[in-house]
């Protein structure tokens, strides 16, 4: 039987991929955007079993905003980055930091 | 009825003053509210009844989250008040000559003297830290920014030396504040700190709470007034200060240390104060032998008279905490002479920088040929700072030894040494800078003290001998409220004892 | 029974090899056709679970809106992508020996679980049972009843991507010539053509 | 169900909402397409109004609880409170930003819709009782923040900003949904009045780990250490009024928020949050204090500060206890007077016409504008938390409450970073005081508003002294309103 | 009449000082002086007529209260005895003499440019001595007497060091203000002893005590002492301080780079006597102090021992008599320790008389000879300053003890110095004997050096510049009649006061000011002495005369010879015994190394080098860290956040919430 540990394993493993991915991929921002949309994947996986294991829609409905959010969040995170590539010519945001220290 | 009044000439005068355009009306205008504040602190003084040991003339208000504004004076705070309302005028006048931003020194000076009358009357914890802080703020200002060479160096380690002292005291003054339910200086002074033996950090703590905040008010005491180790920021603080802040500095500034130990170290924390005063003690004496024997070696004049201020505020800690009549006495009697001698040597040195611009102790030499009255003048306080018989230096000194004598004849001894050898550098000072021929090209053109300057010095001059000759001045203010601090701290004491 | 257990661990590990090629892959096209790999395999973990109207939303948000959105950028900012992967590799243990301890971590509390007591009780969404009502209508009378509020902040963070995204993105470029079509409508032919009476000689050069 | 109710409760949340709106319609139908004039000056003057107006119309409101929407919405003292704040923070530093905006071309009429958009979610962060009410109301926040820090779109500095923020943003708010599900799946509820109840039969390392994730999330809002990375950059990589806005107003938001979500729902696992709260703010103070010391911008300076005055808020926080909340309450509310002021300043500071923030362009600016020195000065102090200001009573009060939870080694932590963070506010007093007579000097202020804003919150510092203009008061109701 | 006359007596000098001091601008340089001059001699005039009318009661007169602090209270007040009678007519004698010599003296001193203003001052200088030192003899309880003690210690300060342009002049002044504070030091510790044991400071009541205190202990140190012997004691060391006593006399010598008849009034006549008089006033608490009476003798019979060998081989006519006074001095210490405080007065008293005398006269000398002080480069001056020499002579005889064996005739010195001697015979003990032999060996060398400067000064060729010699003349009569009449004392003193000193009336004229314990029959015994023991004296002293005679008479050429062939030995003399070397080795070096360590070391180096370290190095150094963790990499950032969380986590899951 297919219990909720079986879904909560996933997301775990999905979350830790998405964070995983964050220091792989440490120049290449269009990919670190894609581990933090595997993270909010795992975020809904985990609420989505949790619903349906309490037979509660709040985790749905929950879900529902995180799908909202996350596709805003693409958005704006795209066009901060084309405004990024416009003015450097690349992403690739290590090569050189204006502002540290 | 009485700092708000005082404060409220100070500061009304600063608005104008910043209206102002001329400096000279800025001087003269600051002169007179200190003068006026100088008649209102007597006209307190009148109105005081000395043989009465509680606060009097107090004024109360409620404040932020239950602390009070309450202000009052008893015969010690009274004392200090006179003293730096005394000084203020001086202060001022001896800063005639500051040319570059007059205004805005005149007005640190003012802002200061508001905080330290304040710090002196004050009766409630917060409000004591407000005002004892708060005259950081000028004189960081006045060294930063009418100082020497290095004043940058020298105003930073004087802000942040004194407020990382201030501060622990803070969070003692909460914890206290919290533990008795009351910011009350006087309500406080009844509370019965517990003072059981705790254990911090695995180290058994004897008196417990008590001694840790004994500490953290320690901290603060310590830095301020200075005690060795902690003096290190004095002799910079005093070297890049101008005259004024010098003066100030010495004259008052370090005495608010003194002051918060009669007032909180030894009535609070009875018990603490008792564990702890070899130890303050201890330090006080290696204080006294430690700077004059480094006072000894100083090469700048500035220097040479803060490493004796240290040896001097030594007597003071010494006097505090032998913890009788003559050491409490003594070392309040040393604090006022102290205000009066260290800010007249101060003044004497701005008098020979104002010329020379220098203050190395090798540029001068055989002053006493073309200066004759400022010669006469140096030497009469560099005697004074001896702690010559007939000038007010000499009675807190043999007061407070001989209150220390009751309590351990070894420090006392030890501490006795540190007179013999102020007497060393003193006039080892006076020797290089006033005596000797005049053989320096650099000095051939020297004047003498101008009538501005000799009127600046005359009532330090009159201070230090009408103190030394009559000492019981002081003594009869002093008297009934030293007598009853005595008494509450022995009572205290005793009562822990029975438990 | 068995085509449940097999479905789950069929997506479950599509879901999870296609976000390891994301993280991996070598081309960020190949990484974004993995994400929708992965958004289309949990989709399949979703409708499993009985929530389809979250499944289909995925699909058609996730795949049909994000995962283009990210196609399209990466296809139109033509980044030279070879050069991002070079030394990477030193990292790898770190993230490696991150990602352990977070797993034991989260394997804690997810080993922990205990269900509560009184969780039916606090049930805040209990009105549509789910095997009396569909599961998207059941949705649907949430959001536009207890969580309407919810949902039109929800529709706000929208909006504020598109500004954001217009602000941050849309350029007025000078010097173009745009066909403005009102003001080619409205053009009043008396503002711009002026009829002027010519003497008859001013042309004449006589 | 809907209900009447439930719309009234919102109503300031929805007429800024309708407002913003409409001002969008306004610019996109009147700006002139070609035109190469700003077209937000209008539009900036009005929202500042309007937010003004509604930080006096929810300041009179009667004070009462209102929950709505099934609870998920509270409506109380506490929200008001962080409400009028948020509300008077954005719309002075609209005001104060306006000739920065202009200078660079900036002055959109986007600009103020969506500083009027991230009121409204940070209106919505300190308000929800609901796990999702919160993700909602900080994305919103966030989403109009990214844009506003990559603003300057065709500066790189601004526009690494806003990417910076924008990634480490998604994560923390990756994380803290991530927490967020697990408290959900292990209390059955998204509602904080519901976690409570689940937390008082038993606890579970599940909630735990959920908390942590939430907090890790929330700390990054508010820019504790070790989640502070981003600040410096952001901070100084952003428009300066938007650097302003950073300083303020969201962090209102978060840190009231925060204080909602622990002791509302969370209440019972004090002893757990309590520790993270301790080693968070002791990081962050002493974070803030060291690496500021280093710093040669005034906005990363000022980033450094806000990482370090934040620890002192979370401190009031760490106590657990209702006085540790006043203490937050006052501080923070303390905390953007005196940021608002200084970045006032800072917004006056141009050299040759140009806008400058690097330190060492302070020299002797004492000459050049005594008062405003001055002020500065004062603001400097008031940072500093030295007496006699008012940020002294602001962390005397934190201390208070700490110490009287007898967290007295957090208490001490506390006072020597605040020793060690006074050494950079004195270093640019020393630059404008006592620096040496070389380098270009600033030009002569030029905003008169900016001005303005900066000496009355100097004098806010020094008068304030007197009762903190009731603060403490306010605050303290604020709090009973939260532990009712 | 004593009420008003005491007040006078004390405050006029003050006056006189204040008025020459200050006024001096407005009433012109030679009223000024000659005011002061005047108050001063009618002072003296007043001081005789105290003295000789004075009953013997002691009086007490307070004039204002003075010091207030719980039980340590005092007055400023006069207190009015035998022993203060005596001093006040020592003090004020010497000074008017000192002022009126002055005059000429003082009158163009080549140390000073033209137009410079000196004269003035130099007598305010005088006038506050003399006020000072009336204030230490006329004080009625310790804080007034320290008073006195430090102001007569002040006054030595300014005047030593009057010729500023002079470096050794200042350095002596430092010196003996140094050395004089260290007595001072042991004196400030003997009244706090007092203090602590009696609870007062008045003398009255500490004399009452004085008795109890013998049977109490105190822990003192490391070690529990009998409080009466600590406070003498340490009273001594005071007195050992001013009084120049062994170990602490190296100020003396060099006191004499001040003006001579600043050495005259006050290394010779009366501020060195000072201690002498300390020990005599507290005669009731060293009765009862035994071993401290020991020390007392022990020191002063070696100093007097030490001095007289020292004085030997000086060459500076002024620092002979300075070691002589030294030396004298330590007779007084002898008498006092043995118990007949009076005999250590009779000395003090003659020897005020003759040792100003010689001084004055060695003064007169000087100014002969244009401020030459080198005895090598005098001789033959006996025709040159005829009365000088004469005066001079007289001095030598009264200091050498000439007088006829067995009766009561001789000049001062004789009468004294037998009774001093005979006293510490008498005394029957090991330190007595002790005493009495070192004291008479000393009597025969003072008689030596004595001789040994009349014959070097007066008698033999003209050495040096000639030119001076030629030049040398006698001093005017300013300077003369003082000489003449301190020569009449010289004579006289001793054969007049001999009887109320030493003699029959000596009990009842001392009255209560002197104590003499239960048992001291030492007083008494000395007048029954063995006629060899009287006769010895001036044995030592004819033998001494002779040898210096022989050696500088005779065979001048025989001296140097002598300090050839004794070369260690006479250089050992020469250099004071190298107390000043050892000093500076033992202490001045010392102190100024542990200054400079403390200061570069300790200072700068320890505790701001400590904080620097935490400063200016720990802190940046945390600064400069925290400014690489801000590399600026996204990746970074949130790896650190990542980290942060999990570092967090695992916290808080392994300390299990153990926030409280």
């Amino acid at each position: 039987m297919i219990g909720l540990e079986h879904y909560l394993v996933v997301a775990m493993a999905l979350f830790v991929i998405g964070v995983f991915g964050i220091f792989l991929n440490r120049k290449n921002v269009i990919v670190i955007l894609m581990s933090i949309e595997l993270m909010l994947l795992a975020v809904n996986i985990n609420l989505v079993a949790f619903s349906t294991h309490h037979g509660d829609l709040t985790g749905q409905v929950f879900t529902l905003f995180v799908l909202t959010v996350a596709a805003a969040e693409a958005a704006i995170g795209l066009a901060i980055l084309v405004c990024f590539h416009r003015n450097r010519h690349s992403i690739a945001v290590d090569d050189v930091s204006l502002m540290r220290g | 009825m009485f700092t708000p009044l005082g404060a409220a000439v100070t500061m009304m005068l600063l608005l104008r003053g910043d209206d102002e355009q001329a400096q000279h009306n800025v001087k003269i205008l600051t002169l007179t509210a200190t003068l006026a504040t100088f008649l209102i602190s007597l006209l307190v003084f009148v109105e005081f009844n000395p043989s009465r040991p509680d606060f009097q003339l107090v004024e109360e208000a409620a404040w932020l989250f239950g602390l009070l504004y309450k202000v009052g004076i008893d015969g010690i705070s009274i004392l200090f008040v006179l003293l730096t309302t005394f000084l203020m005028p001086v202060t001022v006048l001896a800063c005639w000559q500051v040319k570059h931003r007059v205004k805005e020194f005149m007005a640190a000076l003012l802002v200061l003297e508001c905080f330290m009358i304040g710090v002196f009357c004050s009766l409630d914890l917060v409000l004591f830290y407000l005002f004892f802080e708060a005259g950081l703020i000028p004189m960081f200002l006045i060294i930063g920014i009418w100082g020497g060479t290095e004043k940058i160096y020298a105003s930073f380690k004087f802000f942040l030396y004194t407020l990382l002292g201030s501060i622990l005291m803070l969070i003692a003054m909460i914890a206290l504040w919290l533990m008795s339910g009351t910011s009350d200086i006087t309500a406080l002074m009844a509370v019965d700190v517990p003072s059981e033996t705790i254990r911090v950090l695995g180290f058994s703590v004897i008196g417990g709470v008590q001694t840790m905040m004994w500490l953290a008010f320690f901290a603060s005491f310590a830095v301020k007034l200075p005690m060795w180790p902690v003096h290190t920021w004095l002799p910079d603080a005093h070297v890049q200060a101008p005259t004024g802040g010098s003066v100030i500095l010495a004259a008052i500034l370090l005495k608010m240390g003194g002051y918060g130990f009669l007032r909180f170290s030894l009535p609070i924390f009875p018990i603490a104060s008792e564990i702890l005063a070899p130890f303050v003690m201890g330090l006080s004496v290696i204080a006294i032998i430690y700077t004059s024997l480094v006072a000894l070696m100083q090469e700048d004049m500035k220097k040479l008279i803060a490493y004796s201020s240290v040896a001097h505020m030594g007597f003071v800690t010494l006097g505090i905490f032998s913890v009788n009549k003559q050491g409490i006495d003594g070392a309040i009697f040393q604090m006022i002479s102290h205000g009066f001698i260290s800010a007249a040597l101060f003044l004497a040195i701005g008098v020979i920088y104002d010329r020379q611009k220098t203050r190395a102790i090798a540029d001068f030499g055989g002053l006493v040929v073309r200066m004759p009255i400022y010669a006469c003048v140096f030497i009469f306080f560099t005697l004074a700072n001896v702690g010559l018989p007939g000038t007010s230096g000499f009675v807190g000194e043999f007061l407070t030894l001989a209150g220390a004598f009751q309590v351990s004849t070894w420090l006392t001894v030890l501490a006795a040494t540190g007179v013999i050898l102020s007497a060393c550098y003193a006039l080892w000072l006076a020797r290089r800078v006033v005596f000797g021929d005049l053989i320096k090209e650099s000095l051939a053109e020297i004047v003498d003290m101008s009538p501005r300057e000799i009127v600046v010095v005359l009532p330090l001059v009159a201070m230090t001998l009408i103190l030394g000759l009559y000492p019981s001045l002081v003594t009869d203010i002093i008297d009934v409220s030293v007598n009853h601090l005595i008494m509450h701290i022995t009572q205290s004491q005793q009562a822990v004892m029975i438990k | 029974m068995m085509i449940q257990i097999f479905a789950f661990y069929l997506f479950a590990l599509l879901t999870l090899l296609a976000a390891l090629s994301v993280v991996f892959a070598r081309h960020p096209v190949h990484a974004v056709l993995w994400l929708i790999l992965a958004f289309l395999s949990s989709a399949g973990l979703f409708v499993l679970q009985g929530a389809e109207y979250v499944a289909m939303l995925m699909v058609i948000v996730y795949v049909g809106a994000v995962a283009v959105l990210f196609l399209f950028v990466v296809m139109m900012l033509d980044v030279d992508f070879a050069a991002f992967r070079a030394n990477t590799a030193r990292y790898i243990p770190l993230g490696l020996l991150m990602a352990a301890v977070l797993v034991m971590i989260i394997g804690l509390a997810v080993g922990d679980w205990t269900t509560s007591s009184q969780m039916a009780e606090r049930r805040q969404s209990l009105t549509p049972l789910i095997d009396e009502n569909h599961n998207t209508s059941a949705l649907g009378e949430l959001i536009y009843t207890d969580y309407v509020f919810l949902f039109q902040s929800a529709g706000l963070i929208l909006l504020v991507a598109m500004i954001g995204a217009i602000v941050l993105t849309h350029r007025q470029r000078k010097g173009i010539k745009r066909q403005n079509v009102l003001s080619q409508m409205y053009r009043d032919p008396k503002a711009s053509v002026a009829l002027k009476d010519l003497k008859v000689s001013d042309g004449n050069p006589q | 169900m809907i209900i009447g109710q439930d719309i009234v409760t919102l109503l300031p949340e929805i007429v800024l909402v309708l407002y913003a709106m409409v001002a969008l319609l306004w610019g996109v139908i009147f700006t002139k397409k070609d035109s190469s004039e700003d077209s937000g000056r209008l539009p900036l003057y009005v929202t500042s109004l309007v937010l003004f107006a509604l930080a006096l119309w929810i300041a009179l409101n009667p004070e009462e609880t209102r929950l709505a929407f099934n609870d998920t919405f509270t409506d109380d003292l506490l929200a008001r409170f962080a409400k009028v704040t948020i509300l008077l923070s954005a719309a002075l530093i609209l005001l104060i930003g306006r000739e920065f905006l202009e200078a660079h071309q900036m002055l959109k009429f986007e600009f103020p819709v969506l500083v009027c958009f991230a009121v409204v979610g940070m209106m919505v962060m300190v308000s929800a009782s609901d796990l999702m009410v919160l993700y909602v109301g900080v994305e919103l926040q966030a989403l109009s923040l990214y844009v506003l820090a990559a603003f300057h779109r065709d500066n790189s500095r601004s526009t690494e900003a806003g990417l910076k923020y924008f990634v480490l943003g998604a994560l923390s708010s990756g994380l803290l949904l991530f927490g967020a599900s697990f408290v959900y799946g292990y209390s059955g509820t998204t509602q904080f009045v519901g976690i409570a109840e689940s937390l008082t039969t038993e606890s579970s390392t599940g909630l735990l780990i959920g908390l942590i994730f939430i907090l890790v999330g929330l700390a990054f809002k508010v820019s504790a250490a070790p989640f502070h990375m981003w600040v410096p950059d952001v901070y100084e990589g952003s428009p300066t009024p938007v650097t302003a806005l950073f300083a303020t107003a969201p962090k209102v938001a978060a840190i009231i928020l925060l204080a909602r979500l622990l002791f509302e729902a969370f209440g019972e696992a004090l002893q757990h949050w309590q520790l993270i709260l301790i080693i968070v703010s002791v990081a962050s103070m002493f974070l803030g204090a060291i690496a500021a010391i280093g710093q040669q911008d005034i906005k990363r300076l000022m980033a450094y500060s806000s990482i370090a005055h934040m620890g002192y808020a979370l401190m009031g926080l760490a106590a657990g206890t209702p006085e540790g909340v006043q203490s937050m309450l006052t501080y923070i509310a303390i905390y953007v007077v005196m940021n608002v002021g200084t970045f006032s300043f800072i917004l006056l500071m141009k050299r040759e016409g140009r806008y400058v923030t690097d330190i060492d362009s302070l020299k002797l600016c004492a000459r050049q504008m005594p008062t405003h020195a001055l002020s500065l000065l004062v603001l400097l102090f008031s940072l500093a938390g030295i007496v006699p200001m008012v940020g002294f009573f602001a962390k005397l009060y934190v201390f208070l409450a700490v110490i009287d939870a007898d967290l007295l080694e957090l208490a001490l932590a506390g006072a020597i970073a605040s020793v060690i963070g006074a050494y950079y506010y004195l270093r640019i007093v020393y630059l404008m005081y006592f620096g040496d007579d070389d380098g270009e000097r600033l030009d002569r202020p030029s905003s008169l508003v900016g001005q303005a804003i900066v000496i009355f919150t100097a004098l806010i510092m020094v008068v304030g002294v007197i009762n903190l203009l009731e603060l403490t008061e306010m605050a303290s109701r604020a709090t009973q309103s939260l532990f009712n | 009449m004593m009420t008003i006359l005491l007040p006078t007596i004390l405050l006029a000098p003050l006056f006189g000082a204040i008025l020459c001091g200050f006024a001096h601008r407005v009433l012109g340089e030679r009223i000024a002086i000659i005011i002061a001059t005047t108050i001063l001699c009618v002072t003296a005039a007043l001081s005789w007529w105290v003295f000789t009318q004075f009953s013997g009661e002691t009086i007490t007169i307070r004039l204002f209260r003075f010091f207030d602090s719980g039980s340590m209270s005092a007055d400023w007040s006069i207190r009015l005895d035998r022993l203060t009678s005596i001093m006040l007519v020592v003090v004020t004698t010497v000074s008017s003499l000192v002022h009126l010599y002055s005059f000429g003296y003082m009158h163009a001193d080549p140390q000073w440019k033209e137009h410079e203003s000196y004269r003035p001052r130099f007598f305010a200088y005088l006038s506050f001595f003399t006020f000072a030192m009336l204030a230490l003899v006329t004080s009625d309880n310790l804080v007034q007497l320290f008073v006195g003690w430090e102001g007569v210690g002040v006054a030595s300060y300014l005047l030593i060091g009057f010729y500023y342009r002079k470096p050794t002049a200042n350095a002596a002044a430092i010196k003996a203000f140094i050395v004089n504070r260290i007595g001072d030091f042991g004196l400030a510790l003997g009244f706090f002893v007092l203090f602590l044991m009696t609870d007062s400071i008045q003398y009255s009541e500490i004399f009452a005590a004085a008795e109890s205190l013998a049977v109490t202990q105190i822990d003192f140190l490391w070690m529990q002492v009998n409080a009466a012997e600590l406070a003498a004691i340490l009273l001594f060391i005071g007195a050992c301080g001013k009084s120049a006593q062994l170990f602490l006399h190296t100020w003396l010598p060099d006191a004499m780079e001040g003006p001579t008849p600043v050495s005259a009034l006050i290394h010779a006549a009366t501020m060195v006597t000072a201690g002498v008089f300390l020990v005599c006033r507290f005669s009731p608490l060293f009765e009862f102090a035994p071993t401290a009476l020991v020390v007392v003798t022990v020191v002063g019979a070696s100093t007097a021992f030490f001095a007289a060998t020292v004085g030997l081989v000086q060459n500076d006519i002024k620092r002979v008599i300075a070691y002589s006074t030294c030396s004298q001095l330590g007779y007084m210490f002898a008498a006092a320790g043995v118990g007949v405080y009076q005999a250590a007065m009779f000395h003090l008293f003659t020897h005020a008389f003759f040792k100003a005398l010689l001084f004055l006269g060695a003064g007169s000398v000087i100014h002969a000879m244009h401020h030459e002080q080198d005895m090598r480069n005098y001789g033959h001056l006996r025709r040159k300053i005829p009365l000088t020499f004469w005066t001079m002579l007289i001095g030598t005889l009264a200091i050498t003890g000439v007088g006829i064996p067995l009766t009561h005739i001789g000049f001062a010195g004789f009468l004294s110095k037998d009774a001093v001697i005979e006293s510490t015979f008498a005394a029957q003990s090991e330190a007595g004997n002790f005493a009495f032999w070192l004291l008479i060996s000393a009597a025969l060398m003072t008689s030596f050096y004595s001789w040994r400067l009349i014959f070097m000064t007066f008698f033999g060729e003209a050495r040096g510049n000639q030119k001076t010699h030629d030049q040398a003349h006698e001093s005017p009569m300013t300077m003369l009649v003082p000489i003449i009449l301190l020569a009449v004392g010289a004579i006289g003193a001793g054969m007049i006061w001999y009887d109320p000193f030493f003699g029959k009336t000596v009990t009842e004229w001392f009255g209560e000011s002197i104590f003499i314990g239960v048992g001291n029959e030492v007083l008494e015994a000395a007048h029954h002495v063995p006629k060899a023991v009287k006769i010895a004296p001036f044995v030592a002293m004819a033998l001494g005369f002779l040898i210096a005679w022989l050696f500088y008479i005779q065979s001048p050429s025989l001296p140097k010879r002598l300090s050839e062939s004794q070369r260690p030995l006479y250089l050992f003399l020469l250099n004071k015994w190298y107390f000043d070397e050892i000093y500076d080795f033992l202490f001045v070096r010392p102190a100024k190394w542990t200054g400079r360590l403390l200061w570069k070391r300790g200072d700068l180096y320890v505790i701001d080098g400590v904080l620097h370290a935490v400063v200016l190095g720990l802190v940046p150094y945390l600064t400069r860290l925290s400014r690489r963790f801000q590399s600026g990499f996204l990746f970074h950032y949130a790896f650190v956040m990542v980290a942060g969380t999990i570092l967090l986590m695992a916290t808080v899951l392994i300390l299990g919430g153990a926030g409280r």
